[in-house]
């Protein structure tokens, strides 16, 4: 999936971050409500990006477990904002099937009886730019 | 008395252009001054005033006198080559012709200025007589007739053809020159133009402003009223009203250093500026109302005592139109009277 | 090589004593060299430019002008380099908009520590300023002959 | 015109392998005012320096122009050379033929043609020198020092043990500082307190020491070796000279509620009162604010109980007005505000606490006489996390975006030291890096861990959350486990960061010392001149400059000391003729000039001026040469024209542009 | 405007101002000339009129020097020039009593000219109290006519808004012109070619004649002696027609009062060969404010200009290149 520009610089363009601001602190993951549903972990987003290794950080468990709370952005004493750059992997899957965001039409039809009202509004703060 | 149709001037100023520089009112960036003419240029006859006077073309805003350069170590002088080729000016305003008269005066009284010499000698004066003069033309208190210019050359622009009469020997030859391009008309027509715009300059609000009390004699009274301390107020100290006067001569040398050797010029110099006369002690006016006082004075006072009772205004106006505070000579002229009414 | 009729341009380096004098000296002594089209003018600091020397380069026939001082932060004088970089800012920004090419004017900043910089940064400029050719919309044409 | 000699240099085969010496020569001398030219192997040799000297006698040359190596390196050695054969050192222009021509052009006839037109141009500079004279101002022999910390203590002791005259200025009631409030120093654990107060006693009892505490600096003006400084005396309320400090008036003072500014507001004092026993001078201070007397008008009980009749509430604020000669800054830091971060719950929690407050917590004179102890219900913690890095390197505007540089060792030296005492508490350290630069550092650090067995977690903690039964929940990472960490702490420590004094811009202003925008004074030359401001006769001292642990602060204090000691063994300092000056005929008074000028050398004055027959009084900058440093900003940003440099004037600059573009 | 003459000639009788600066009533129906009035009787020949574009602040420097207070009739955008020449130590605050005059809009009889009215005898509707649209034209060669909006000078319609910066009372109501985007001529220019925008600036400035009415009239130009006709500075120039010294000039006049100029717009006003010049001028104003933030002089008396201070984080000299012609 990759053509033209090189994935993690479509990260860093998507999240607006940059990633080598990063000075390895961890506060991400210690501040991180799903850190244990995660196989890779907030701190080590940055590192996928910077060694351009996206394809991995593409297919972890980590991009569908992150709830987009924003608590490492808040957190982040370096603003890297490593829940940026995980949305902005999601958003590379997103625009692979071909949609960029969906329309407001579509959501009535997609919405599960048990989908926690946690996951829609931190589906919303996702995607509100 | 000849005649050309509007639409053929563009060949007659070629014409005259194939041997002759020509200087004519020439359009640029919506302003119109007179220009040497070429194939591109906008020239404007419609524009009653130039915003400069045509004097630039006798006594040009800047002009090189001698180069100096050094050769071996040794100073060489290589004076600028004088004016030796027949030059037309199209579309001269009696005014401005007059103007002329007030520089001649100047320049050509002993000692001569051999630069300013040189263009007169070889200047071919076209005028242009005014069709539709404005409110600020006051030429007829200095007795010019702006419906007959004194030029070698007298033109009038009526319903779109131009009436053409040589008025001097110079003005004689250019015809001869342009022959093929003219018809032989009569004058009736101008006749009729000429009394036409003289009612209408009668009726012009400066037409009748009285120059009583101004003449050579009355220097010390006028030079020490207390009037000027009122009238130089609002002056700014700019040089507009004196750059674009046809009758203003001032001028400064100064030399400008090339890197290969030294330009000695002369550029018009302001009685308004600061450093007008500058001199190695100092300025000899040094406040504003010295030397807005300098250019009237000079005007009405000065240059009538030393010129058989010659003003050295022709009541052109443009500095009427242009002086950004307002000022001006007419304004001047009538404080005065006013004050001596009361 | 003396006999060549390629365009030598007139370039005029405004270098500030404490760090771009010293950049350029540090070039002469490790034998970097750049055209010789480059003067350098001693300036305590960039701060010391007026605008006016600039123009008055180019009026007198200068075909590039460079000024060099401390980087921002780095400045002998603390801020000069600052309110240099205000000025030149504003200044090209106006010879831009008047038609000047860009290119005929910068500013670098070079420590006293880069004889590198300070000669690639001349070489560079050389360049640019051949490719541009003759100034021919700043200068005065009495200078011309 | 000057009458110029123009001395081109070969420097050996330096210059002349790819100049023609001769040809220069030739050329220079046709140039006007060049009545002298010549060539020489080496110029700066005694003998080439004496070719001028005689060159100046026999062709009575006025201007010097030397075609050479780079000024930076022979200037000084040819304005010697001049002032020796007679004739004004600034009358001295270098042509760089040297580095700038030679060393970088090849081709003979390009490096001439390049070595003529700089020589040209400094002929067109010389010819529009003026001789200069370096000014002359004298130097007041007395030293103030803003701040009576560790490091202002350590600057006037130095200072007055040189000999001269030093007065201490600090804001609170005692001198003493941040170093008071420390219980042991890293890397040897010693009581600060021990080694401190012998230093508060010497400068007290010194003879050239004044010591003015509960004070402000008020007003600065003036310049290098002579400012006059207004301090402002506050009120204390209780004459110096008749307290004993015996203390019964704080034993007896009814209002006991306001928090220890001392002890970080971990517990309370009296209205009157000393910040600590050993605080010098010992004499108290009523603090209005909080004294019932003072806000009611009823009580005056410890008027009534001084023996010694030392409690006046009559007393006012008190300016004294002195001289000095040069001014140190050690006004010191604080810990930042944690407002900002909610996360760690220090004001959720008394037991969250900073480190400076563990400090207080651990020393004996300390709001728990020195028992660890939560500060909420008095308990013995258990389990103790620390950290590290609490707003320090931090881009965001929460925290700063330094390292706070002494956080790891004192967090270190907390570690052990609990450890040591209470080897029951487990400690836990979150950090980002441990940094440990410094002499036995690195090995008090390994000690902790090794000795002491501190838990060192690489990580930061997210959040602490207190608990309902007290404890309080840490979760943080641990990087090198790849783990989240739960932690249930009952007591966290915070190594909250430090920023300068929040008075420290407000000084800057007054002195015109720069500053950066992260509070710290700036230093001249970060590396060859770091004791001084860029400002002439102001000087820096402790953390004032940039963090730094006690024994950073004291060697920087001794070498501010140095400074000023060898401004003020001077009895007149000379000061650099190239300065700024304005032309009193030019000046508009607009106040460009004062807005550029980094060193407040320019002020104002109204002058009577006669503009060439004109009498009036008008506004005009005057530059003040002692502290013009010769930048040049003033002149461009003067529109007029009207401010120059002397030896770079607008004339010289464009004459040498005219010289280069011809 | 009877109710100023009135507040006027009181405030002269009883002694709080020592005279009067305002316009004076000219000798054509547009030509009213700034004036100090000292007395009572001479307030008669007072205006205040659509002609009455002169900005009076510069004349307050010479007014500060006097004995006693002035009274200064300041526009809305006056008001600006004032606090800048404050700011700058130029006027004395104390001296001057400032009446903020209400503006409709300020006319240019250049304009009104340019649309071929000749021989003005009388103009109707110039009058403050108007509320007229056009303005009816006596003329030696008829009746003619001209919208009040044509008639306006450059800078109303690119009117920096009705409110008085500094003032001690208020008299008349004004009215914000601004029907035109300010920058829109200075962005035409910048989207041109080098050689388009040299051709554009050639052909203007070719028409200067050095006559330093732009400088003289500015009030941000109010150096005492102007670099330009110093002897200290060998930079004096005079007149020299068709040299570089026009552009230097220009160029150097427009930086040093960049950052300082309040866009008045009265060099263009009084450019007696309609040299638009406030082209210069605004382009540092565009530049400042998008470089360095928004800024505007004399806004505020005593705020620092962007020329005089600056930032750690500035934007370098390169940026030219990014942000200049293609």
């Amino acid at each position: 999936m990759s053509h033209g520009k090189n994935q993690a610089e479509l990260v860093r363009e998507i999240s607006g971050t940059n990633p080598l601001k990063c000075m390895k602190c961890g506060k991400c993951s210690a501040t991180c409500p799903a850190f244990n549903e995660m196989d890779i972990k907030p701190h080590q987003f940055v590192s996928y990006v910077v060694n351009n290794n996206v394809e991995e950080l593409v297919k972890s468990e980590s991009l569908w477990k992150c709830l987009s709370c924003f608590a490492c952005v808040e957190r982040c004493p370096r603003d890297v904002k490593p829940g940026k750059i995980i949305d902005a992997a999601r958003q590379l899957v997103v625009r692979e099937r071909g949609g960029n965001y969906l329309t407001a039409d579509e959501i009535p039809e997609l919405l599960d009886e048990e989908m926690p009202q946690q996951l829609l509004v931190s589906a919303y703060r996702r995607y509100k730019r | 008395m000849y005649k050309i149709a509007k639409e053929n001037l563009a060949s007659l100023f070629a014409l005259i252009n194939e041997t002759k520089e020509l200087y004519l009112p020439v359009e640029v960036a919506g302003q119109t001054n007179f220009a040497a003419y070429t194939a591109e240029a906008n020239v404007d006859l419609d524009t009653l005033k130039t915003v400069k006077s045509p004097k630039d073309v006798f006594f040009p805003q800047s002009e090189n006198l001698y180069t100096c350069n050094k050769e071996d170590n040794k100073l060489k002088i290589t004076p600028e080559k004088l004016v030796d080729a027949p030059f037309v000016v199209f579309g001269m305003k009696a005014c401005d012709i007059k103007g002329i008269e007030v520089l001649d005066r100047v320049f050509l009284s002993d000692p001569v200025d051999s630069f300013y010499a040189a263009r007169r000698a070889n200047g071919i004066i076209v005028g242009l007589a005014c069709h539709e003069p404005e409110e600020s033309c006051f030429c007829k208190v200095f007795g010019v007739d702006c419906t007959e210019p004194a030029a070698d050359v007298a033109t009038w622009m009526i319903e779109g053809e131009l009436y053409w009469k040589a008025l001097t020997e110079k003005g004689e030859a250019l015809t001869e020159s342009v022959k093929a391009l003219l018809t032989e008309t009569c004058e009736s027509k101008v006749e009729a133009e000429k009394s036409a715009v003289k009612a209408i300059v009668e009726k012009l609000p400066y037409s009748n402003l009285s120059l009583e009390g101004w003449n050579g004699n009355v220097l010390t009274e006028k030079f020490n009223d207390a009037l000027w301390n009122e009238l130089y107020k609002p002056c700014l100290a700019c040089g507009t009203c004196t750059f674009v006067c046809p009758t203003c001569q001032c001028y400064d040398i100064k030399d400008y250093n090339t890197g290969n050797g030294v330009q000695r010029y002369r550029c018009w110099d302001s009685c308004m500026y600061s450093d007008f006369t500058m001199m190695a002690h100092g300025n000899n006016r040094n406040s504003q109302m010295q030397r807005f006082r300098q250019r009237f004075m000079h005007k009405l006072v000065y240059f009538p005592a030393n010129n058989d009772g010659m003003y050295s205004c022709v009541g052109c106006g443009r500095c009427v139109d242009k002086c950004p505070a307002s000022l001006n000579i007419v304004k001047v002229i009538k404080a005065f009277s006013e004050k001596g009414d009361k | 090589m003396s006999v060549n009729n390629e365009f030598k341009p007139k370039i005029v380096a405004f270098c500030c004593n404490w760090c771009s004098y010293a950049g350029a000296d540090l070039a002469g002594s490790s034998r970097l060299s750049y055209p010789a089209d480059v003067k350098i003018i001693r300036v305590p600091c960039s701060c010391r430019v007026n605008p006016m020397f600039i123009l008055r380069a180019f009026e007198k026939g200068a075909d590039g002008v460079i000024i060099c001082g401390c980087h921002p932060g780095d400045c002998h004088y603390s801020t000069g380099n600052y309110y240099a970089r205000r000025r030149m800012t504003m200044l090209f920004s106006m010879l831009d908009y008047i038609g000047v090419e860009k290119g005929r004017t910068r500013v670098e900043w070079v420590s006293a520590a880069e004889g590198v910089k300070f000669s690639e940064t001349m070489n560079d400029f050389v360049a640019k300023i051949r490719d541009l050719g003759e100034n021919v919309r700043l200068g005065d044409l009495r200078c011309k002959n | 015109m000057q009458r110029i000699g123009v001395f081109v240099c070969h420097c050996g085969s330096n210059i002349a392998a790819t100049v023609d010496v001769k040809k220069v020569v030739e050329v220079i001398a046709a140039e006007p005012g060049v009545v002298h030219a010549e060539d020489y192997q080496y110029m700066c040799s005694e003998a080439g320096q004496e070719k001028i000297a005689i060159a100046v006698k026999e062709k009575k040359l006025t201007g010097i122009v030397v075609c050479s190596c780079s000024p930076r390196m022979h200037e000084a050695t040819f304005r010697k050379a001049a002032e020796r054969a007679g004739i004004n050192p600034y009358m001295v222009e270098i042509a760089n033929i040297r580095e700038h021509v030679s060393w970088i052009h090849k081709d003979i006839t390009e490096a001439t043609e390049k070595a003529v037109i700089l020589a040209r141009a400094a002929v067109a500079k010389v010819n529009l020198n003026t001789p200069l004279t370096p000014g002359e101002s004298r130097v007041t022999k007395r030293a103030l020092v803003i701040g009576g910390g560790i490091a202002g203590i350590q600057t006037a002791l130095d200072i007055a043990d040189a000999g001269y005259e030093v007065d201490i200025v600090e804001k609170t009631p005692s001198i003493g500082g941040r170093m008071s409030q420390i219980d042991k120093t890293f890397p040897t654990l010693d009581c600060s307190a021990c080694i401190l107060t012998p230093k508060m006693v010497e400068a007290a009892a010194h003879e050239k020491i004044t010591i003015y505490t509960y004070s402000e600096v008020e007003k600065v003006s003036g310049f290098v070796g002579d400012f006059t400084v207004d301090i402002r005396k506050k009120a204390r309320y209780v004459d110096a000279d008749k307290c004993t400090g015996c203390g019964a008036c704080q034993e007896k003072c009814p209002s006991k509620k306001t928090p220890s500014e001392f002890n970080r507001a971990l517990n309370t004092r009296t209205a009157i009162y000393t910040p600590f026993a050993q605080a010098i001078p010992n004499v108290p201070v009523i603090d209005t604010e909080a004294c019932i007397k003072f806000k009611t008008g009823k009580c005056g009980l410890c008027q009534k109980i001084c023996a010694a009749g030392a409690v006046d509430y009559t007393q006012k604020d008190e300016i004294v007005t002195e001289k000095y000669g040069a001014i140190v800054v050690a006004t010191g830091f604080d810990t930042i505000s944690l407002d900002k971060y909610d996360e760690y719950a220090y004001n959720q929690s008394p037991d969250v606490i900073t480190s400076l407050e563990l400090e207080r917590v651990m020393n004996a004179a300390g709001p728990t006489h020195g028992h660890l102890e939560r500060l909420s219900d008095g308990k013995a913690p258990k389990e103790i996390v620390f950290i590290q890095c609490v707003g320090s390197r931090c881009s965001d505007d929460r925290g700063k975006p330094y390292c706070s540089k002494i956080c790891c060792m004192y967090t270190a030296k907390h570690a052990m030291l609990i450890r040591d005492k209470y080897p029951d508490v487990n400690v836990t350290v979150f950090y980002i890096d441990v940094r440990t630069p410094g002499k036995n550092f690195d090995e008090f650090y390994r000690r902790a861990v090794e000795q002491y067995g501190v838990n060192y977690v690489k990580g930061q903690v997210g959040k602490v959350i207190p608990q309902p039964n007290g404890k309080l929940l840490v979760q943080g990472s641990d990087l090198l486990d790849n783990k989240q960490i739960l932690k249930e702490a009952d007591m966290v420590v915070l190594a909250t960061a430090i920023e300068p004094n929040k008075d420290v811009r407000k000084i800057a202003t007054m002195l015109t010392a720069s500053i950066d925008t992260n509070n710290f004074l700036t230093e001249a030359h970060a590396k060859l001149r770091p004791v001084e401001s860029p400002t002439a006769g102001i000087f820096l001292s402790g953390v004032v400059q940039g963090p730094k642990d006690i024994p950073e602060t004291v060697s920087q204090a001794g070498a501010a000391a140095v400074k000023v000691v060898g401004l003020l063994a001077k009895d007149k300092l000379l000061t650099n003729p190239c300065t700024a000056k304005a032309d009193e005929l030019l000046c508009n008074g607009c106040s460009s000039c004062a807005n550029v000028c980094p060193y407040g050398a320019i002020s104002y004055e109204d002058t009577l001026v006669n503009d060439h027959g004109i009498r009036e009084t008008r506004r005009i900058a005057i530059v003040n040469s002692a502290l013009c440093q010769g930048c040049g900003a003033c002149t461009v940003a003067c529109p007029s024209g009207a401010m120059d440099l002397q030896g770079f004037s607008n004339r010289q600059i464009l004459s040498e542009v005219d010289a280069i573009c011809r | 405007m009877q109710e100023l003459i009135t507040r006027a000639k009181e405030l002269l009788a009883n002694g709080t101002v020592a005279r009067v600066l305002g316009w004076k009533i000219g000798d054509m129906p547009y030509n009213p000339e700034p004036a100090f009035f000292e007395t009572v009787e001479s307030l008669d020949k007072f205006v205040y009129n659509g002609f009455c574009g002169a900005n009076l602040s510069k004349y307050m420097i010479e007014a500060s020097k006097l004995e006693g207070k002035t009274l200064v009739c300041l526009k809305p955008c006056d008001s600006y020039s004032f606090n800048q020449l404050l700011t700058e130590h130029r006027v004395d605050r104390d001296k001057a009593y400032i009446i903020g005059v209400g503006c409709k809009g300020k006319l240019d009889i250049e304009r009104i000219k340019k649309t071929g009215i000749k021989g003005v005898i009388a103009i109707g509707g110039a009058e403050m109290t108007d509320a007229c649209d056009t303005l009816a034209i006596d003329t030696i060669y008829g009746e003619k006519s001209c919208s009040y909006n044509d008639g306006m000078l450059e800078r109303c319609h690119v009117c920096k808004g009705k409110e008085h910066k500094i003032y001690d009372e208020l008299i008349g109501e004004s009215r914000d012109t601004c029907d035109k985007e300010r920058f829109a001529e200075v962005e035409r220019i910048e989207a041109m070619s080098p050689a388009e925008k040299f051709e554009f600036f050639k052909a203007e400035l070719s028409k200067c004649i050095r006559c330093n009415a732009c400088r003289n009239v500015c009030p941000a130009c109010s150096c005492r002696k102007c670099v330009f006709d110093s002897t200290k500075f060998d930079s004096a120039q005079k007149a020299n027609v068709d040299s570089f010294e026009e552009k230097m000039f220009h160029i150097i006049r427009a930086f040093h009062v960049a950052g300082r100029c309040t866009d008045c717009g009265e060099c263009s006003r009084v450019c007696p060969q309609g040299i638009p010049l406030h082209l210069f001028n605004r382009k540092f104003i565009k530049d400042i404010n998008e470089i360095y933030g928004e800024y505007v002089a004399g806004a505020e008396a005593g705020s620092r200009a962007p020329l005089v201070s600056f930032t750690t984080e500035d934007a370098e000299p390169s940026i030219v290149n990014e942000r200049g012609s293609k």
